[in-house]
Parts: structure tokens; C-alpha cells; sequence
């Protein structure tokens, strides 16, 4: 059977060399327009939009966010964002920036949960969420300092394995798992450049750009709407926002991202 | 009393190793059994559409972490359940019409869900496209297949070749088990008549892969 | 004209007048600084049309101008695009995408004091020359770069 | 009410790069929503000035993006210069923000 695998895989190594250069090489390629965009990005619009969300006493407790704690103290911002996922004891559970705020937001706030979850993720074009630009102004906080996500409560180790096991786990109509697409250097959807997850320096991407602006949609895109789109083009049903499955993904990536300097908002085509 | 001292101090004792940092990665089975949880708590989704979280024995098998390799007995297994499920059209006809497949392989889109709903089409698309340089030229093609161009200028347009290439899209597992290359016919994707129009789109001369 | 809008200005210190002004009706929206809107260029729906009403009888190819743009675009709803002219005495710079339904994306007077170099992002439906006019010394100048534009994502 | 704009302005030799980021739908009166045609809106006029002297004065069509980005290059600037960028839409809404030129790197 080894046998068998390896002369199709000969076969595909044939029909891969015969096309080696690929018509994206030559010319200028993508990275001019790319650089172009990342230099002056929209996304940093949205990061004013935050603060004044964070210092404003809102909902029906009326109360600003300075009360919620990030992981370093409450209201204390400055690198916070780069240690998450993180376990926090008040809840007993590991949480990603976007489960903590959700957290924060229904217990010192009073809002709804089912209320923010529903528009946690904003329409194309939209002026976006109040989450969005609150985890895009709080990752800034975070801007130039080191990714730093550290494994020592259980749950932490717990979600770091849980999370690596969905990263490779194949399922539905696809048979896609995360790995499928993101587990090999210089691959591309269509145009679409991936990211190889597995190597340190893609982990670091992931870890160090999202919150992001994306060019098709106009407005914020955060990282629970990364994981929420990339399952939906695996054809799997609805991933519910800030839920483990989603927090596990988040804290096997960012970890292997450790030391990545932060830098928010990414621009994403 | 004695009891009731004991048991705080095998409470601290556990705290104790936590803080200690002697927590530790939790073992495959434990791993396992969480992250599997997790799927079935991360989602929302009907009964009709749970199937798309269940593993099937395939997946299972082709879901290996980091560098843990396929034993030589499960890729034989992985091989035997991929020709089983290959099924041929009523027709019996294995080379439909290349400018249908032309526009399937063109096509990424069908079966995605959004709130419950499955996106309406008239039928899926072939996603070719998204992983595979397809026409000579061809700018907007992904690479993480290899490419397809000159497909039918290299193997010809024998039944043999057909037949391997119906068996291929069908059920990529038969020949490369395990590969990142979807069953498109045994996951029900597309339809034994659709994947002949991919065929033929992949071995005809007129079609513009062979251009 | 001009000197008394700049005492006006001064006057009122500075900028942050204008919206009391504009709210008083002192200014008509848009027309107190800028110049009008070329609606003729701005609704053409040719190429040729356009160069028409912004006046350009003849073009003259000039490698005095570079356009940076991408080669392919990613997203056509947000194509960076910049032009530089090195023609001296340029008073506009306009950028036209051909194969969009409007062709004309945009156009900048630069008065004295500015630099002939504009960066912007447009909307491009489909692959397109992507053409900037220059005007200077009362001549037009054009130069030209294509951009394919591939629908992104994987609907 | 229109959203605050993004200026940055820095010093390289004698010309200021100022860079510009606005907030604005720039629609193109086609998009088709579910509540029907969304109409024409778009930024129509940008007028950059350096200490009060209008540099540039631009025309736009709809066919500029969605938040829009602007960079352009004024020349004879000095550190603590004044530029203000001013920004009129098709329905007349209007925006002036300015900033001070600061030390290029």
C-alpha cells in the first residue's frame, strides 16, 4: 500500500514540476498592492471607535469596561490582549479576548449575551460591531509588545491539546480539517495566499494580526470571525461565536505564535 | 475530623501541584474526549446536518496530528472503504460534457450553511478551481493540488484513464488515501453525472485544459 | 477672490470656522473652496467622452508618469493606486479605470505648494487599463498600467 | 454625523506626507439589499490646505473605496505646519479635521 501511495504521489511530484512556475512569480507581484494597503489602513478608524466604547458607561447596569479584567488587573490594557487565551478565575475557564468581553460585557454591563453574540459579527460594509472595535482597540494595546501566551493552569494545557487535535481533525463534506489548507508553505485558494499554521512563523501571523481590516467587507474583522468563515467554506454547520471549540483553535495558535510582535489591525485582502 | 483534614489537605496538595506549575499536556485519550465535546457544543446545527461533524472511519483514520504517520494498515484500510463506495452513473457512461465540466470545475460554491440554511444552487460546484491551475493562463487558480493543466494532453483520453480519473474525483482515497483532495462523489458533493462532466472537462482535447 | 478668502479665514480663525460658516449660509455646500464637480467627465461613460469634457483635444504618451498599482489585484473594491508625474508645472492629475461603468475615478487640481504625486483606492469591476491624465502647462499627458481583477474568495 | 478623519502628516526634507483616512460608504447607488437600492453616496470633493492655502482640490466619483484613503505631498512644510483636509459629499454632508506636521523618522 505504501507503495501504491508513493507512485501517486510520484505521479502528482510529475505534474507538479511540468507547471513549477506558477503565472503569480513574475511581474509585480501581490505584495506591491499589499503593501500599499497595510500601510495606511482603514481598520485604524476603528480603534478610536473602541476607546470611546471602553470609557463609556453603557448598558443597563450603565458602566464603562474599566472594571474588567483582562488578565493583568481590571482595566489594565497595556499587553494584555498578547496573553490571550488566557484561564481566568472568576469564571473558571479559559477565554479568548472575545469570550472575555462577552463576559465583561453581560456581568458589568448587564447586557444580553444572546443579544451581543448575535451582532458580535457585523454585516459586509456595515459601520461593524461595538465587539469588533472594542477588540480591535484593546488588541492595540498591545501593539509592539511580544506575543505571549503561556500554558501553566491545566485548563490551559488542556485547551492547547484540544486545540491541536481540532486543528488536524477531518470531517464533513469537505473532509477538511484546518490542516488541509493551512499545513503546507506557499499555497494558495485561488489567489488567496495561505497561511502554513504549522510552521512557527505562520503561527506568529495569526497570532500577531487580527483584529484585521478586510478590504471585501469594509470593516473589522476579528479572529471568531476568521474560524466562523474558514468552517463555513468546510461546508460544517454554524460555529457558534466565542464558544471552546473556537477559544481551543485560538490558544494552539497563538501559543506557537509566542514572540510575534503585535501588530493590529492586520489588512486582509 | 481526621477524615474531613485529610481531604483539605489533598486539596491543597492538588492546588498545590497546579501552582507549583506541574500541570501538564493531558493524555490522548483525555485530549480526545474534550476536544470531541467541544464539537458537538461549538456548533448549532439540525439533525440533518450533525453528519457533517461525525467522523466517518476514514476521517478518523486520516486525522493525524503533527507528523504521526499512516500506518501501512490503515492506509490499506482507507483504500478499501474508498472502492467501495465508488459508484458509476445509471449510464454507464463515464465522459460527459466538457463545457458543463468546464463550468462545475469553475465553480466553488454549494452545501455551505449559514444560520441553519444550506445555500441555495441548483447544484454544487466542483471547487476545482480553488486548489488546482486548470487552463493554460489561468491567473485565478489555487495550487494546493497540483496542477491539472495539460491533464488529458498528458495521460490521453483512454477508458482506462477514465476510469482512474472518475475514480479519482469520485473517491481521492482509493489511490492517495488520505490526501487533502475531498471525496467529492462518496461525500455526496456531486453527483456520479456531474463528475463526468469534470472527466471530460479534464480529458477531451477541444476542452481548454488540454489547449 | 482668493486673498479675501484667506482673510476670511484668518479672520475667523482658521478652519475650524468653516462649519459655522457653512451653517450659517455664509458658504454654498462644497463650492466656497472647491472647484464644481465635472459632471460631464464624472457621468461618461467612454473613455473618449471623458478626456473630452476634461478638456484634452490630444493626449501625449509620457514616461514622465508612473502609475504604482498592483499587477493583480487581491479585492477589486480596494485597488491602491498612486501616480506620480514628473512633468513639470502638472496642475491635474485624474485616474480612470477604462472597464468600469463610470470611467473616471478621480481628479486632483494641485495648486502651488502641492506635489505632483496623488495615492488613492478605487473600486474596479473587472481587469482594466488603469489610465492617468496629466495636465500641465495647458497640455495633457497620459500613461497607462493594467490591473487584473479577479473576484476574490471562493463564491 | 460625519465620523472623525485620520491624518497623519510627517516631515521628509521640505515636504510634508500626509496621509488620510476618512470614514464614508462611498456607495455607488447599485447595491441591492434586502430593503431595496441603496442610493448614491459618495464623497464628491477633498480639498487638502497647508496653513490655510488650498494644495490640492479633488473631485471624486463613486468609484473611490469604501473609507476612503488619500495621501498626497506638500511641499515647503516645517514641523508645527497646519494641514487641514476637508471632505463634501453628494448629499452635502461635510468634515474639516486638521493636524500639525511632525518630525519625519
Amino acid at each position: 500500500m505504501e507503495k501504491m501511495r508513493s507512485i501517486g504521489l510520484a505521479l502528482g511530484a510529475v505534474a507538479l514540476f511540468a507547471m513549477a512556475a506558477p503565472a503569480m512569480s513574475q511581474g509585480n507581484d501581490l505584495s506591491v498592492g499589499r503593501k500599499m494597503l497595510v500601510e495606511d489602513n482603514p481598520g485604524d478608524l476603528w480603534i478610536d471607535i473602541g476607546k470611546e466604547l471602553f470609557y463609556q458607561k453603557r448598558g443597563p447596569k450603565k458602566a464603562s469596561l474599566e472594571q474588567c479584567d483582562f488578565g493583568l488587573g481590571a482595566g489594565k490594557l497595556e499587553g494584555a490582549a498578547a496573553r490571550m487565551p488566557r484561564y481566568f478565575a472568576d469564571t473558571d475557564r479559559v477565554e479568548d479576548l472575545e469570550s472575555r468581553l462577552l463576559t465583561c460585557m453581560t456581568r458589568l454591563q448587564g447586557f444580553d449575551r444572546k443579544g451581543l453574540v448575535k451582532q458580535a459579527i457585523s454585516r459586509p460594509r456595515s459601520k461593524g460591531s461595538d465587539i469588533e472595535a472594542l477588540a480591535l482597540y484593546i488588541t492595540s494595546r498591545s501593539n509592539g509588545m511580544k506575543v505571549n501566551v503561556t500554558l501553566s493552569h491545566q485548563k490551559e494545557y488542556d485547551m492547547y491539546k484540544a486545540g491541536e487535535y481540532l486543528f488536524y481533525r477531518r470531517s464533513g463534506q469537505t473532509d477538511f480539517g484546518c490542516v488541509q489548507c493551512h499545513g503546507e508553505p506557499d499555497k494558495r485558494i485561488r489567489l488567496q495566499d495561505l497561511i502554513n499554521m504549522t510552521s512557527k512563523a505562520g503561527a506568529q501571523e495569526v497570532a500577531s494580526t487580527w483584529p484585521a481590516y478586510r478590504g471585501a467587507h469594509y470593516v473589522v474583522r476579528t479572529m471568531q470571525w476568521r474560524l466562523n468563515d474558514c468552517v463555513w467554506q468546510m461546508r460544517l454547520p454554524d460555529l457558534e461565536y466565542g464558544t471552546d471549540y473556537s477559544i481551543a483553535l485560538t490558544t494552539f495558535l497563538n501559543h506557537r505564535g509566542n514572540d510575534a510582535v503585535m501588530q493590529v489591525p492586520g489588512f486582509k485582502r | 475530623m481526621k477524615n474531613n483534614n485529610w481531604l483539605k489537605w489533598s486539596a491543597y496538595a492538588v492546588a498545590g501541584l497546579i501552582v507549583a506549575g506541574c500541570a501538564t499536556y493531558p493524555d490522548q485519550a483525555t485530549t480526545k474526549q474534550m476536544a470531541e465535546k467541544m464539537v458537538f457544543e461549538g456548533f448549532t446545527y439540525s439533525a440533518e446536518h450533525k453528519s457533517r461533524l461525525v467522523q466517518d472511519r476514514s476521517q478518523q483514520i486520516c486525522s493525524k496530528i503533527g507528523d504521526e504517520k499512516l500506518t501501512q494498515a490503515e492506509a490499506a484500510e482507507v483504500v478499501k472503504l474508498a472502492r467501495a463506495s465508488i459508484k458509476f452513473p445509471a449510464s454507464g457512461k463515464l465522459v460527459g460534457d466538457w463545457k458543463t465540466g468546464d463550468k462545475l470545475a469553475h465553480n466553488g460554491a454549494g452545501d455551505r450553511i449559514r444560520n441553519g440554511k444550506e445555500e441555495s444552487r441548483k447544484e454544487n460546484g466542483a471547487l476545482c478551481q480553488n486548489c488546482h491551475a486548470l487552463a493554460p493562463g489561468e491567473i485565478n487558480v489555487g495550487n494546493v493540488g497540483p496542477p491539472l493543466t495539460g491533464y488529458g494532453k498528458q495521460r490521453g483520453n483512454s477508458e482506462a484513464i477514465a476510469k482512474y480519473t472518475y475514480e479519482k474525483i469520485y473517491n481521492a482515497w482509493m489511490y492517495f488515501p488520505c490526501s487533502n483532495m475531498p471525496r467529492l462523489g462518496a461525500t455526496e458533493h456531486l453527483t456520479p453525472e456531474q463528475i463526468t462532466h469534470v472527466v471530460a472537462f479534464l480529458i477531451d482535447p477541444q476542452s481548454p485544459i488540454n489547449k | 477672490m482668493k486673498q479675501l478668502r484667506r482673510n476670511f479665514l484668518k479672520l475667523s480663525g482658521g478652519a475650524g470656522a468653516m462649519a459655522v460658516a457653512a451653517a450659517a449660509g455664509l458658504l454654498k455646500a462644497g463650492s466656497a473652496w472647491a472647484a464644481p464637480w465635472n459632471k460631464s467627465a464624472f457621468e461618461s461613460k467612454a473613455v473618449a467622452d471623458v478626456q473630452k469634457s476634461l478638456g484634452a483635444a490630444t493626449l501625449i504618451e509620457s514616461k514622465e508618469i508612473t502609475i504604482t498599482a498592483p499587477d493583480i489585484a487581491e479585492n477589486g473594491a480596494t485597488v491602491p493606486v498612486a501616480v506620480t508625474s514628473k512633468i513639470p508645472n502638472t496642475q491635474s492629475i485624474s485616474i480612470i479605470a477604462e472597464n468600469n461603468p463610470f470611467p473616471l475615478a478621480a481628479s486632483f487640481d494641485i495648486m502651488p505648494g502641492g506635489d505632483s504625486y496623488v495615492s488613492t483606492r478605487i473600486k474596479m469591476g473587472k481587469t482594466s487599463d488603469v489610465r492617468a491624465i496629466v495636465k500641465a502647462d495647458g497640455k495633457f499627458y497620459t500613461a497607462a498600467k493594467e490591473v487584473k481583477v479577479t473576484v476574490g474568495g471562493c463564491g | 454625523m460625519a465620523d472623525p478623519m485620520k491624518i497623519r502628516a510627517t516631515l521628509q526634507g521640505d515636504t510634508a506626507d500626509v496621509r488620510i483616512l476618512m470614514r464614508h460608504p462611498m456607495e455607488t447607488g447599485t447595491r441591492k439589499t434586502s430593503s431595496g437600492v441603496v442610493p448614491l453616496h459618495f464623497i464628491q470633493s477633498v480639498v487638502v490646505q497647508h496653513n490655510g492655502k488650498t494644495v490640492l482640490d479633488a473631485q471624486w466619483s463613486q468609484a473611490i473605496s469604501q473609507n476612503p484613503f488619500l495621501g498626497v505631498r506638500v511641499k515647503g512644510a516645517k514641523v508645527g505646519d497646519k494641514i487641514s483636509v476637508t471632505w463634501t459629499d453628494n448629499k452635502g454632508d461635510k468634515r474639516t479635521d486638521e493636524v500639525a506636521v511632525s518630525a519625519g523618522s
